[in-house]
């Protein structure tokens, strides 16, 4: 295909993706409130639309017209910079992401992932290590000591617990041989569910650093720390509101629906079904097209659900906990799942 | 054929008994300290006894002309280590040791001896407070004299050599805080140094007129000379070519008379003895294994093992023979006189190196060495008595106040008698058969020799008076002084008497003739021996000296038994002679005022204030300045200011970067800067 | 369009890092502040890090990248002594301006 | 479906992209080197190198050394950066005032540096071999390993010929580890000064 079509090919994929992933956003905030308040025996918001399935965008409408103050003794560019940065290092790892496999379509034109980059995992990894800026930035440049704390707070978090993280993966890197995540999947895919890493690869203790290490990285709840209200009035984004805030909070939302994909995709066999290459793919084009897409989706949603479930459950842990649970459990156990694994692959 | 003995172990073990006592002893529990300076020594000597046993079988034959032999080691057998040493043009040092009969004999003495003698000392030194600092210190002796018995080159040698010295040195020092003691030791150094600048002249010279310093290389120079020739070097015969031919007769005489000069030096001849005496003020065992048995004999052993050049210059034997007569004689004489216990001994000790000198003056090195080995036993026998005579008499040294002690003391009594009657010279006793091997060689040398052998015999007569005039001043007669308490005796230090006792009863009695025989692969042929000996005419020599001997204990008897008040009428009949014996010749005097005042004076004036306070002074100041001138103006440069560092520094890199292309050249070279290698190592 | 269908020389590459080189330097000379400083030298080190990585390239040869990586690391090791050396050098002075800290005693 | 149908080809098609991109990432570093230069609070000169480091990490990928430009990325920007910038905050440094320190950095560095950099440039534009060879077309042969990642090849010489450097660094980051903890701790360093 000529340049033309490439470069109005992708742009339509950038679009589509975006436009997706912001409603995801959205409309994981609106999940999240209707089971916590399942959970805590309440309606979630029932009123906008049926089901209250329209809240989102009231939301969004809400914080868009509400009034954006800056405090007078911030550091005005890196206030402004800050939450661009927290956001879009949020929305650009998805574009490493595959949904599904290559080849579907005009002569082999890659419509299910954005950029099939060979170490797309390692990309990924870089992009969300890069949000720490956003928070820390936030903290600092708006010159207020609960923002100050909370930000140190969530960057060291965000350091220490990207140790465990990574450590975590590299099991799955080795057992797949490869970065690229399309590889990694197509290795699950060969018996189904049997040879998801998280079962057949032996790489259970791997998903349970990884989901620790992947509250923590999103500061979600047990690990919300840096914005714990009772301590510090809202951490790294006390001093912002409406806009610049929602854009601190999408940012969350986003990287727990990067995260869910990063584990969809090493541990669950990303878009392959539950049988694998076992079933024939169908031949119906659309189908062919759209299963992927169904069960990634599905898998996603699952992590999602289990996010919320576990905000919904467990109190939030001390600092010194947090720090000690990070260095001295997850950190060795994941030097351990590493050496276990790869002698495993070795005598294999 | 040749089993590894391990020789390197044999100086080793005392070294790491030396760091071990000497780092931790203080800290060490006695038994410890005691335990490590025994077992250093013992274990040497017993890797000494495994050497001698396994070149027992068929010994006597194993030399470099006689081929394979059946022994388990065929001497000389050679170890050598992380050699070359030293490696340059012209100079070509082996880490080497060498064991051979001469070796062996005396390391045989050295590390039995010295065994012996440290277990006397744990007795000795109980009560004192520098034990493990003394231990320490005699397990480096025994270290370095190892050394310098197995070394197998004149390097090597020296090394053990200097050792040797300052071990001496220390232990002469040992009682630092006594002011004798700490001149004495300077004394002994000095001297020493003296002594081997000659040695030092020596080498030098052998390095350049033989273009070697191995023993064996320098023996080959001396075989019948073939252009090729076998040599027997690190064990193994070798082909090896004759170098440079063979020096002229005057640098070989050159060449042993600077050893001689080393010699004497060490082994306390004339006119280099003067050390020796004040020695004793070392502890007594000290002087009993290193300024009597051991270290003091290295001279004899050093002439022995350079006997090939010896033997090829007989002006520099004449001259040995000389001086070991002269030595023998004055040191007996002024031994007549002197009243401390130690010295009298140490006199005698030096008259008894004067007769070893003269055996291998005579070119009889393997009576010397016999005598060297009887020495060993009797002389150490004699300081050890003496040594529990003044431990029981509470450090008491003077003859004059003790006597009567044959009762207090038996067992000292009896073997100091048999150590007295040895030294005379008495059938059966050891020092008879060496004593009279040596005279009997001295008698055979020419004409010269007769000469020789009667200085010899009457020394043997002074000899026998002044050891019986010991013996009867110390324990004969009546307490010339009340000593109160008498210390007992522990048997620590009596079982070492005992057994040097036996030793110097028999140590003879294996005839100098097979003693030679053996000896003769690294010491030539003894010419009185064997097919040249005269029985006859050496039986007569023998009862002539055993006369003379007796004649000496009559005299003595005569003088310090009957007639006590004898001597000071002799004295007072001639008080020249009397005062020129006890002040020992005025030696010391002479020589400080020849030697050593000058030279203070030249120090002070010339040297203190000419050289040093104006020139060198001088010479310092002015370099100084410009040092400190330029720092001024340096100094400006380490301004501490980091931005000016980071200035510099690009400037310095561009200048680089602009060096190498224009040296470089073309482009093309500098693109060459760009190719770091590792890459172009690496292209795929 | 005729400029937009040239290929990259590789020059450019390194005069790119060289240009980044110097700036790090004159960095170096004109910051005053001691982390700023230490910033500039990073800035030299991925200069260097540029050109590697384009003779690499030139040479087809995997070893360049891999000092790049060996780089990395020994940066990464010196970042963390190097602000701990700052962090104790501004408690000690209380001041992070290099032309303060002149003095090896306090 | 075989690994080798991920191949990079499909990134960036075209010559031109490869001068596109060039252009505006080295744009983008030397805009982040001077305005690292040009700010006088630490942080924005953080910031300005973070960027730098970014877009290098871009022309790195160009380069064909992906697995450089993720390292960088998450070393660097994402490591080392962030050690800077937490400094910066704990010692909540403020901007640096002018000080006349040394006039040799003026005098003496600033003719250096332009000589240097002149230096190089005459080198590098008139080295014959470095035009020769032109970043283009397909970045397949960007790759020294031709068809898939340069991975492979990559830790295979890390981790065969080049093992004992590899262990010899990981020492060497212990130790500058235990180093950091030794001299940040605080109470034991001479004078402590204003807090």
């Amino acid at each position: 295909m000529t340049i033309l079509q490439f470069f109005l090919w992708s742009l339509l994929k950038v679009v589509v993706v975006t436009l997706v992933m912001l409603m995801g956003i959205a409309y994981t905030v609106l999940l999240e409130r209707k089971l916590v308040g399942r959970i805590q025996n309440r309606w979630g918001p029932s009123r906008v639309g049926p089901f209250g399935l329209l809240q989102p965008l009231a939301d969004g409408a809400k914080s868009f017209f509400k009034e954006d103050l800056i405090p007078g003794a911030v550091d005005r560019p890196l206030y402004l910079l800050a939450p661009i940065i927290s956001l879009s290092c949020a929305l650009i790892p998805i574009a490493a992401v595959p949904f599904g496999p290559p080849g579907v379509g005009p002569d082999r034109f890659d419509f299910f992932e954005i950029s099939n980059i060979n170490v797309g995992l390692l990309v990924i990894l870089g992009i969300a290590s890069m949000g720490v800026y956003g928070i820390a930035l936030a903290g600092w440049s708006s010159n207020n000591k609960y923002s100050l704390l909370g930000s140190l707070r969530s960057a060291a978090q965000l350091i220490s617990y990207e140790l465990a993280l990574g450590l975590s993966l590299v099991g799955v890197v080795l057992r797949a041989g490869s970065l690229n995540l399309r590889t990694i999947v197509d290795q699950q895919a060969t018996r189904g569910i049997l040879s998801w890493n998280v079962f057949g690869g032996f790489q259970f203790i791997a998903f349970f650093i990884y989901l620790m290490a992947a509250f923590a990285e999103t500061n979600r709840s047990p690990f919300d720390l840096p914005e714990a209200e009772s301590e510090l009035t809202g951490g790294y984004h006390t001093e912002y509101s409406s806009m610049k805030f929602a854009m601190f909070f999408m940012a969350e939302y986003g990287n727990m629906i990067n995260v869910g994909c990063v584990a969809t995709l090493l541990f669950f066999g990303g878009w392959t079904s539950v049988l694998g290459d076992r079933i024939p793919p169908p031949h119906n084009v659309l189908i062919h097209a759209f299963l992927p897409i169904f069960w990634f989706t599905i898998k996603v949603f699952g992590f999602l659900c289990l996010y919320v479930w576990v905000r919904g459950t467990l109190p939030r842990f001390r600092y010194d906990q947090l720090m000690n649970f990070g260095w001295r459990f997850l950190l060795p156990l994941a030097i351990v799942n590493v050496i276990g694994t790869s002698l495993w692959l070795a005598y294999r | 054929m040749n089993e590894s003995l391990h020789l390197w172990l044999i100086p080793l073990l005392p070294f790491a008994g030396f760091l071990l006592n000497g780092i931790f002893g203080s800290r060490l529990p006695k038994p410890a300290v005691t335990a490590i300076g025994l077992l250093a020594p013992l274990g040497s000597f017993l890797l000494v006894l495994n050497a001698a046993a396994a070149s027992m079988i068929s010994a006597p034959e194993n030399c470099p002309q006689c081929g394979p032999v059946t022994a388990a080691v065929s001497f000389p057998y050679a170890e050598a280590y992380a050699h070359p040493w030293i490696n340059l043009v012209g100079l070509q040092a082996d880490f080497s040791f060498v064991l051979d009969q001469l070796s062996l004999v005396m390391l045989l003495v050295v590390t039995g001896v010295g065994f012996l003698i440290h277990i006397y000392s744990i007795g000795y030194m109980s009560h004192d407070a520098g034990y493990a600092r003394y231990f320490s210190f005699l397990n480096l002796f025994i270290f370095f004299m190892t050394v310098l018995v197995l070394a197998g080159n004149v390097l090597l040698m020296f090394v053990g050599w200097e050792g040797v010295g300052l071990a001496s040195y220390l232990l002469i020092g040992f009682y630092f805080n006594k002011t004798h003691a700490a001149n004495a030791g300077k004394k002994a150094f000095i001297v020493n140094r003296i002594g081997d600048f000659g040695f030092l002249i020596g080498i030098f010279l052998l390095l350049a007129n033989f273009g070697t310093l191995t023993f064996s290389e320098i023996t080959a120079k001396f075989l019948p000379s073939s252009a090729v020739r076998m040599v027997v070097e690190h064990g193994v015969m070798m082909l090896r070519h004759a170098t440079n031919p063979l020096p002229s007769a005057g640098v070989l005489t050159a060449i042993c008379l600077c050893l001689l000069l080393g010699a004497a030096g060490k082994s306390a001849q004339i006119p280099l003895y003067v050390w020796l005496p004040d020695a004793m003020e070392g502890p007594t065992p000290v002087s009993a294994l290193i300024h009597a048995a051991t270290m003091v004999t290295a001279g004899v052993y050093m002439i022995a093992r350079t006997h090939m050049l010896f033997d090829h210059a007989p002006k520099a034997l004449t001259v040995v023979a000389i001086v070991g007569a002269a030595t023998a004689f004055f040191a007996a004489t002024i031994g007549l006189v002197q009243n401390d216990i130690k010295r009298v001994l140490a006199y005698s000790t030096i008259s008894q190196i004067g007769y070893m000198f003269l055996a291998c003056g005579v070119a009889a090195y393997s009576a010397g060495i016999f005598h060297l080995l009887t020495h060993a036993f009797f002389k150490a026998l004699l300081f050890l008595a003496a040594g529990s005579v003044i431990h029981a008499m509470g450090g008491e040294q003077d003859l004059r106040r003790m006597g009567g002690l044959r009762k207090k003391l038996p067992v000292t009594f009896w073997t100091m008698t048999i150590a007295v009657f040895t030294v005379a010279g008495f059938p059966p006793l050891a020092a008879f058969f060496s004593k009279d091997a040596i005279l009997y060689a001295a008698f055979i040398h020419g004409t010269s020799g007769k000469i020789l052998w009667f200085v010899g015999l009457v020394t043997s007569l002074l000899t026998s008076l002044y050891t019986f005039r010991l013996w009867y001043l110390a324990f004969m007669g009546e307490p010339r002084s009340e000593h109160p308490h008498l210390k007992s005796t522990p048997l620590s230090m009596l079982a070492p008497l005992v057994i040097l006792a036996a030793l110097s009863i028999c140590g003879g009695w294996i005839g100098i003739e097979s003693f030679a025989a053996y000896l003769a692969p690294s010491t030539g042929v003894l010419k009185s021996a064997g097919a040249a000996a005269n029985p006859p005419l050496e039986f007569l020599l023998g009862i002539l000296a055993v006369a003379d001997a007796a004649i000496g204990w009559y005299i003595a008897h005569v003088f310090y038994h009957r007639k006590p008040e004898r001597p000071a009428q002799l004295a007072a009949a001639f008080p020249a002679g009397y005062q020129l014996l006890a002040n020992k010749y005025y030696v010391d005097e002479f020589y400080s005022a020849v030697v050593v005042k000058p030279l203070f004076t030249i120090s002070k004036y010339v040297l203190g204030w000419v050289v040093d306070t104006a020139i060198l002074g001088g010479v310092t100041w002015l370099l100084a300045g410009v040092a400190s001138l330029s720092g001024m103006i340096l100094q400006r440069w380490q301004s501490g200011n980091l931005r000016s560092y980071a200035a510099w520094l690009s400037l310095g890199s561009a200048a680089v970067l602009l060096s190498v292309w224009i040296l470089g050249g073309s482009f093309h070279s500098a693109a060459y800067i760009f190719n770091i290698d590792f890459l172009n190592g690496a292209r795929h | 369009m005729t400029f937009f269908h040239q290929d990259v020389p590789l020059s450019w590459y390194l005069l790119l890092s060289a240009l980044l080189f110097s700036l790090g330097i004159i960095g170096f000379l004109i910051k005053r502040n001691l982390i700023t400083v230490f910033m500039s030298i990073e800035l030299m080190l991925n200069a260097v890090n540029l050109s590697f990585v384009t003779f690499a390239y030139q040479w087809h040869a995997v070893k360049g990248q891999i000092f790049v990586f060996f780089v990395m690391m020994v940066a990464a090791a010196e970042a963390a002594v190097g602000l701990a050396i700052i962090i104790a050098v501004f408690r000690a002075r209380a001041t992070l301006s290099v032309d303060r800290i002149d003095l090896m005693k306090l | 479906m075989p690994r080798s149908s991920y191949n990079r080809e499909g990134i960036f098609p075209g010559k031109s992209m490869q001068l596109i991109l060039f252009f505006v990432f080295a744009g983008f570093c030397l805009a982040g080197a001077v305005n690292l230069l040009l700010q006088t609070h630490p942080i924005n000169s953080a910031l300005s190198l973070i960027v730098v480091m970014t877009s290098l990490a871009v022309l790195y990928l160009l380069l064909g050394a992906e697995f450089l430009a993720a390292a960088q990325i998450i070393v660097y920007a994402g490591a080392v950066m962030v050690l800077f910038t937490f400094v910066v905050m704990l010692l909540n440094a403020g901007r640096e005032e002018r000080t006349l320190g040394s006039r040799a950095a003026a005098r003496v560095g600033f003719p250096a540096v332009v000589a240097l950099l002149a230096i190089l440039a005459t080198i590098i534009l008139h080295t014959p071999g470095l035009d020769a060879v032109r970043l283009g077309r397909d970045l397949a042969t960007a790759t020294p390993a031709g068809d898939h990642s340069n991975l492979t090849l990559l830790s295979t010489v890390l981790f065969h010929e080049l093992l004992l450097p590899f262990e010899v660094t990981s020492v060497l980051i212990l130790i500058a580890i235990l180093g950091a903890v030794a001299l940040a701790r605080p109470g034991h360093e001479e004078g402590t000064a204003a807090k």
